[in-house]
């Protein structure tokens, strides 16, 4: 097998297997388990370096094996799945550090961190998946390996949650897997393409009803995980998970699966042109710009931390999805781009609301009164992915709010930057009075739990992660226009999925 | 019709109502012991049966298995019945079930109507007359090394099954010794009449076993009624009272038990080595070599027929 | 040696081995357990060598005593029946490993015997090419079966037992009746030579039902499936496993035959409808009843109806993405389920109970044990990468493409069924209260079995281009040319 | 109607009473006698039609499978009982309890 054809196989099996191994070394090993978890994040980093220099230079990498009779399970990396690939493999990096000092002297470490590997590896999987079929098979993998991590607490509550969280995305999976199957009987074919694959092979055929209806079913079963409105439900329930998977779901994993997922669907199985002639690009713009509002203003009323974030990350997701249904390169652009600064600025905020309870037992808002005289480098931290969230300039968020806003106009959907105005109002809305609270009130002086203090505020582990997110949430809004940067990839992919 | 076809013809129709007559009387009686009497009854009527269809060999195999041995086994059953539902102190109280049950199978009892009916109708559609394989095992049967078509088909053009089916017969056995040891109870002692009518008859038995078995090969007989004469031998024993010691479960007796089985299996694995086809006998030496099976085959029915009648393992009702 | 393996009859070795380790079993009980791993050790080869020869030299048949049907019995070997004896041999292999740890000694000395029979009892069922062979070989089968149903001796077990031997005498009745009126209409008893011979006429009808109706009701299709959860509830763990792996697949297969070589096409369309009403019916009843029932193993039991129901699913559908399909799911379904039961014993073995609610910890006891089960699930509810899931994607598409998508939302129901009550079960092992009650340690050996087991079912959906190429021996249908 | 197809009627009816009476009874024992008529009336249409060769002796096939049958019969007929024996001296009363379960 060729070197071109072994990276996609080395850039799975870099987390596959460290987890794999992990879950027979006994709770004690915790050297070997942590060298284990960094030099696969780290190994997988490198081969992410190599194939994105690779693709730059216009090799293409691709795995073929064979699955099902006439149908193979095929591993590729176009310039969107490297996106992905990348944004991944450095928020596993930087979780799995996160982690290990979230995790210390608790129990069941063995198997937490095996999961945590395998539900890198399905995300992984997700991006590369060359076709309908193999994105279903890692997919479905990742709810399975999610449910563990969900309910590794072993409450009643998680065991709850979990049964929620799989409700809804078996459900979605299968709506998913009879839209697959379908088109594959319609068409013959599941190879993602540029510009879609149905159009060439379905256009003459089969009347547009079906077409329309299967698109509705894929984009259902993603939707799912993507927690569009009205399926968003089990997204605040899976609370309960340790911060880091909470931060991992929201940032890289569950939800943003469910995302790319849409963008492959609207792009390379339909084609934006075929999809918008279809008549069903609009619906979805509306239906995610429901989802934002609605989100927005539940999050207002969340007096506990985690579940605000999570309401947040239910409206600033769709915002890709937004991106991608308005159909125009720009806007394009701009929701592509947000893939990866929706995930910086969120994980950010997540590791910092783990921070506080850990050190402090804060999960409420109300107990956060001067807590960033107490805790000032997590609390800056937060402050920067708040405010990119809001979208103020020059942060990450500022940058894919623009692109989208512009795009909205250049698509003639002036209707779509009032959305984005009031979404970002009602970000200021949840956000700032947090930021308040946190700098300007005095502090009652107690904290719920504190821990024995140290010299640093709290462990490194904790404080490292949030800090480096955060700086790069600033970069990539910083150098926006530097090449290499996502913004640039995103203008690339937006290119060759308009055919420039 | 001339008259011997109108005889024949009413002694069929009154056989045929016979039969179905004394099934349900045996199915429907109240008591047990009634049913099982009616049944046996039932079985000999069948035997009349095959005789009327030129089937003796099936006529001797139902006298001594069908009603003979099955009859022996059901009135021993029930006797054990009896002495377990006493020997149990739980109550073994009536219930209204049959009632109730058969209010609740009207519905099937109608539809059951009109499978019968679809099968008579189908029955009905057949053609009058057709050789079946008659031919091929009569063009076979000099290579066959017997002159009893039955017995060469049972040994030797199908013999497969017939090794199966000592297979299954070993399996019963199995099955019955693996369910465990019932209570103590103790059946009637024979009176002193039967006990010498058990010296008499004991070793006619065994004689006649002898005689089928060598029968089998030329005319009706044949393993099965061979050996299930031995068992009935073997039962009238026990009646008499006598119960098979531990001894009984230990390897020289197994043996004889396996003794059937273990004979096809080595045939089969010396057809096998030999790269013949399974179970392939040269026409010269198929006579004598299922004699030798046959005569294995009644020894293995005959213990197992017998240690069937007795029930759990010998070891076993020793143990308790 | 090349020649040796092509042209060896492995096929009898499979019957004999087993049936004369049977025998030598009961003879010398003492060494029992390694005559029984031989035996299978041996088996397990053969089947491998049969699989060489059927691959290099196709299909073929072997006249037993050199009387060629229709006089004497063919034994028949093409892809169909080497799928089932792989399986066989290899779900065989794993019980017999289980079981040498599971049982105490007194059970374990008469379950040897009975076992091996039972294997023999399948082996001959999947190359019999007889129809009345079929009926004995159907017969060995189901009073092995009960047997072994009824060795743990409770009060449940002789009860369930008893209702499955009347449920199994009463299908092979029926089938018998059936095979009569077929010789007595065609003369033969082969089937290849009935393939031929058979014409539609009522006589055909009526045996086509008694043959369908007794062999569904081994199957236990729903509503001839009440026999089938009390026992394979109460029967000793290792032959629950092989009730529901082997037992029901055998008389399913002998249906499948019938019903692609003997029983002519215009016949069947109709019967095929109803064969698939009713698998609905199973699926959404087997479903239902899995959902609700308290104790692991009666779960796993209605989630086996559940799959039956699956099964017969094909029938309607009639075409070659479909059989493939259903093939496979008897595949991944026996080797899933199986994994399934044998971690039930593990956990029974345990905790001594299977009350899913008071699975506290399980997760941290026996990982092992629980990770089997949940991969075992993934296969049973056709999630990827399993076979089950291949095998549903068969079916699934096989009913779109003939336009019956009814069919796959009754699969698509079924799965999401499979996943809750999977999920049920795995939930409750995360939960950490404080277990009640004392336990006692489970050897290593048994959890692996299982867990081998479970990987093995998720393995075939990563290969499943080979075993469905091998299917298409002796050539019945062609799983490629299905599209 | 020929002697042949009146017995081979006579064995439908067996069937189907053995068939009645194995879901009308409670009794264990009863039930075990209806399998075995069930399996007689088999057997005689088996032989039955056998016998429509005309002139020349019957078909023997059938017969030697009626053999191996009436063998199969009396072993699952010795098992059923002692099963049935088992659950008498556990439960009481020879017959199937409604529910199953302990």
């Amino acid at each position: 097998m060729s070197a071109s054809a072994t990276l996609p196989l080395l850039i799975l099996g870099s987390s596959l297997l460290p987890g794999l191994v992990i879950f027979f070394l006994p709770e004690s090993k915790v050297r070997i388990r942590t060298a284990l978890n960094l030099s696969g994040a780290l190994l997988k980093l490198v081969f992410v370096g190599v194939m994105a220099w690779g693709v730059f230079n216009g090799t293409t990498y691709e795995t073929r094996l064979p699955l099902i009779p006439d149908l193979e399970f095929v591993l590729h990396a176009d310039a969107l799945s490297l996106l992905f690939v990348t944004l991944s493999s450095v928020l596993w990096l930087v979780t799995t550090v996160y982690a290990i000092g979230y995790l210390e002297e608790s129990p069941h470490r063995s198997r937490f961190f095996g999961f945590f590997s395998l539900c890198v590896t399905a995300t992984v999987g997700v991006a590369m998946a060359g076709n309908l079929l193999t994105f279903l098979l890692f997919y479905e993998l990742l709810t399975l390996v999610t449910y563990p991590l969900i309910v590794h607490r072993g409450t009643e509550v998680a065991r709850l949650a979990g049964l929620t969280y799989l409700r809804y995305t078996i459900a979605g999976g299968a709506l998913l897997m009879i839209g697959t199957v379908w088109l594959y009987t319609l068409c013959g074919t599941l190879e993602f393409t540029y510009g879609g694959f149905v159009r060439e092979f379905a256009s003459a055929s089969t009347n547009r009803e079906t077409l329309v209806v299967i698109f509705v079913l894929l984009t259902a079963g993603l939707g799912v995980k993507a927690a569009l409105v009205p399926l968003h439900g089990w997204l605040p329930q899976a609370m309960v998970a340790p911060a880091p998977v909470s931060a991992l779901l929201h940032a890289v994993a569950v939800v943003k699966a469910g995302a790319f997922g849409i963008v492959r669907v609207i792009y390379d199985v339909f084609g934006i042109e075929f999809a918008a002639n279809l008549g069903v690009t609009l619906p979805l713009a509306i239906l995610a710009a429901v989802t934002i509002v609605y989100a927005s203003v539940r999050a207002l009323f969340q007096d506990d931390l985690k579940r605000r974030l999570a309401f947040s990350t239910v409206s600033q997701i769709s915002y890709i999805t937004l991106g991608v249904a308005t159909v125009g390169p720009i806007a394009a652009i701009g929701g592509i781009v947000h893939l990866v600064h929706q995930g910086l600025m969120k994980i950010t905020l997540f590791f910092c609301a783990g921070n506080l309870a850990e050190t402090l037992g804060i999960h409420k808002i109300s107990e956060m009164d001067g807590v960033a005289h107490r805790m000032p480098w997590t609390m800056v931290a937060f402050t920067l992915g708040a405010l990119g969230m809001v979208g103020v300039p020059p942060l990450a968020g500022f940058v894919s709010k623009w692109y989208l806003g512009i795009g909205a106009m250049a698509a003639g959907q002036e209707w779509i930057v009032a959305i984005l105005v009031g979404s970002s109002v009602l970000n200021a809305a949840y956000f700032l009075p947090i930021i308040y609270t946190a700098w300007f009130k005095e502090s009652k002086g107690t904290w719920p739990a504190e821990q024995p203090r140290g010299r640093a505020e709290t462990r490194w582990t904790l404080l490292l992660p949030p800090l480096v997110t955060a700086l790069l949430a600033l970069g990539v809004g910083l150098l926006a226009s530097a090449p290499f940067s996502p913004l640039d990839w995103a203008q690339l992919i937006a290119g060759r999925e308009y055919g420039r | 019709m001339d008259a011997q076809n109108l005889t024949q013809w009413i002694f069929d129709t009154l056989t045929g109502l016979g039969l179905l007559c004394l099934a349900w009387m045996a199915l429907a009686s109240s008591q047990l012991i009634k049913a099982i009497v009616l049944f046996v009854a039932f079985g000999l009527l069948m035997a009349l049966t095959w005789v009327r269809l030129d089937a003796v060999d099936i006529a001797l195999a139902e006298v001594a298995i069908g009603a003979g041995l099955t009859g022996a086994l059901l009135l021993a059953a029930l006797a054990k019945l009896t002495a377990v539902q006493t020997a149990t102190s739980k109550a073994a109280h009536r219930s209204p079930k049959d009632r109730a049950a058969r209010k609740l199978y009207r519905m099937p009892a109608a539809l059951l109507l009109l499978v019968a009916a679809g099968l008579a109708y189908s029955v009905l559609s057949l053609p009058l007359n057709s050789r079946g394989l008659s031919i091929e095992v009569g063009a076979n049967l000099d290579a066959s090394g017997v002159g009893n078509p039955v017995t060469a088909v049972l040994l030797n053009f199908r013999g497969y099954d017939t090794l199966l089916e000592i297979f299954v017969l070993f399996l019963a056995l199995l099955g019955v010794w693996s369910l465990g040891s019932l209570p103590p109870h103790r059946i009637e002692p024979a009176g002193p009449v039967l006990n010498t009518l058990v010296v008499v008859l004991a070793p006619l038995l065994i004689l006649l076993a002898a005689y089928f078995l060598w029968a089998g090969a030329h005319g009706p007989g044949g393993a099965f009624q061979a050996g299930a004469t031995l068992g009935a031998a073997g039962v009238l024993l026990q009646l008499a009272g006598w119960k098979p010691g531990p001894g009984f479960a230990r390897l020289p007796w197994k043996l004889i038990l396996l003794a059937g089985p273990a004979l096809f299996i080595l045939f089969a694995l010396f057809t096998l080595v030999t790269g013949q086809h399974l179970l392939e006998y040269a026409p010269e030496r198929a006579g004598i070599l299922i004699l030798l099976l046959e005569t294995g085959a009644t020894f293995s029915i005959g213990l197992t027929l017998a240690a069937l009648f007795f029930g759990e393992r010998p070891d076993d009702a020793e143990g308790r | 040696m090349e020649v040796v393996i092509t042209t060896f009859p492995w096929e009898v070795v499979l019957i004999l081995a087993p049936l004369f380790g049977a025998l030598s079993c009961f003879l010398w009980p003492k060494s029992a357990r390694y005559l029984a791993l031989s035996t299978v050790f041996v088996s397990v080869l053969s089947v491998v060598a049969l699989a060489i020869r059927l691959i290099t030299t196709g299909s073929y048949r072997h006249a037993i005593g050199g009387w060629r049907a229709p006089l004497g019995i063919e034994l028949l070997a093409d892809g169909l029946s080497l799928l089932m004896l792989g399986v066989t041999a290899v779900v065989g292999l794993a019980i017999t490993v289980y079981s040498t740890g599971y049982f105490p000694n007194r059970q374990l000395l008469r379950f040897w015997p009975l076992w091996l029979l039972l294997l023999a009892a399948l082996n001959a069922l999947f190359l019999s090419g007889d129809l009345f062979n079929l009926y004995v070989a159907l017969e060995l089968t189901g009073l092995a079966a009960v047997a072994l149903t009824a060795l743990s001796g409770g009060r449940a077990a002789l009860i369930s037992a008893m209702r499955y031997l009347f449920a199994t005498l009463l299908g092979s009745m029926s089938y018998l009746l059936g095979v009569v009126l077929i010789y007595h209409s065609f003369g033969s008893l082969d089937i290849m030579i009935l393939a031929q011979r058979v014409v539609q006429s009522p006589v055909v009808w009526s045996a086509m039902g008694l043959m369908s109706a007794g062999l569904a009701l081994k199957t236990a299709l729903f509503p001839l499936h009440f026999w089938l959860p009390p026992a394979h509830a109460s029967a000793p763990a290792p032959v629950s496993a092989a009730l529901s792996a082997l037992v029901v697949k055998a008389s399913f297969y002998v249906l499948l035959r019938l019903w692609l070589e003997v029983f002519p096409p215009g016949q069947t369309a109709m019967l095929g409808e109803l064969f698939g009403a009713l698998g609905v019916a199973a699926i959404f009843w087997g479903g239902l009843q899995a959902l609700r029932a308290g104790q692991l193993k009666l779960l796993i039991a209605y989630s086996t109806v559940m799959q039956v129901g699956y099964f017969f699913l094909a029938f309607p559908l009639a075409m070659a993405a479909a059989w493939c399909g259903v093939l496979y799911l008897l595949l991944s379904h026996a080797l899933a389920k199986a994994a399934m039961f044998l971690a039930a014993g593990n956990i029974i073995y345990f905790s001594g109970h299977d009350r899913i609610v008071d699975f506290d910890r399980i997760a941290n006891q026996l990982p092992m044990t629980l990770a089997a089960f949940a991969l075992a699930g993934v296969s049973i509810m056709g999630l990827p990468p399993s076979g089950g899931f291949v095998a549903k994607w068969l079916m699934v598409e096989a009913s779109l493409k003939s336009g019956q998508w009814w069919w796959a939302f009754a699969l698509i129901i079924g799965s999401l069924a499979a996943a809750a009550y999977v999920f049920k079960v795995v939930g409750h092992a995360f939960t950490q209260t404080t277990v009640r009650g004392q336990t006692n340690a489970v050897p290593a050996l048994m959890e692996w079995t299982a867990l081998a087991l479970a990987l093995t079912s998720i393995l075939l959906g990563l290969v499943a281009s080979w075993p469905l190429a091998w299917l298409e021996i002796g050539g019945m249908f062609s799983c490629e040319s299905a599209r | 109607m020929t002697t042949e197809l009146l017995y081979a009627l006579v064995g439908v009816g067996l069937f189907s009473l053995g068939l009645y009476a194995l879901f009308v009874r409670a009794n264990l024992l009863r039930k075990i006698l209806a399998v075995n008529v069930m399996s007689s009336g088999v057997f005689l249409v088996l032989v039955a039609l056998a016998r429509r060769t005309g002139a020349v002796a019957p078909d023997p096939v059938p017969h030697a499978m009626v053999i191996t049958g009436i063998v199969v019969a009396v072993s699952a007929t010795a098992f059923a009982l002692m099963l049935m024996l088992r659950i008498v001296q556990e439960t009481g009363r020879a017959e199937l309890p409604d529910t199953w379960s302990e």
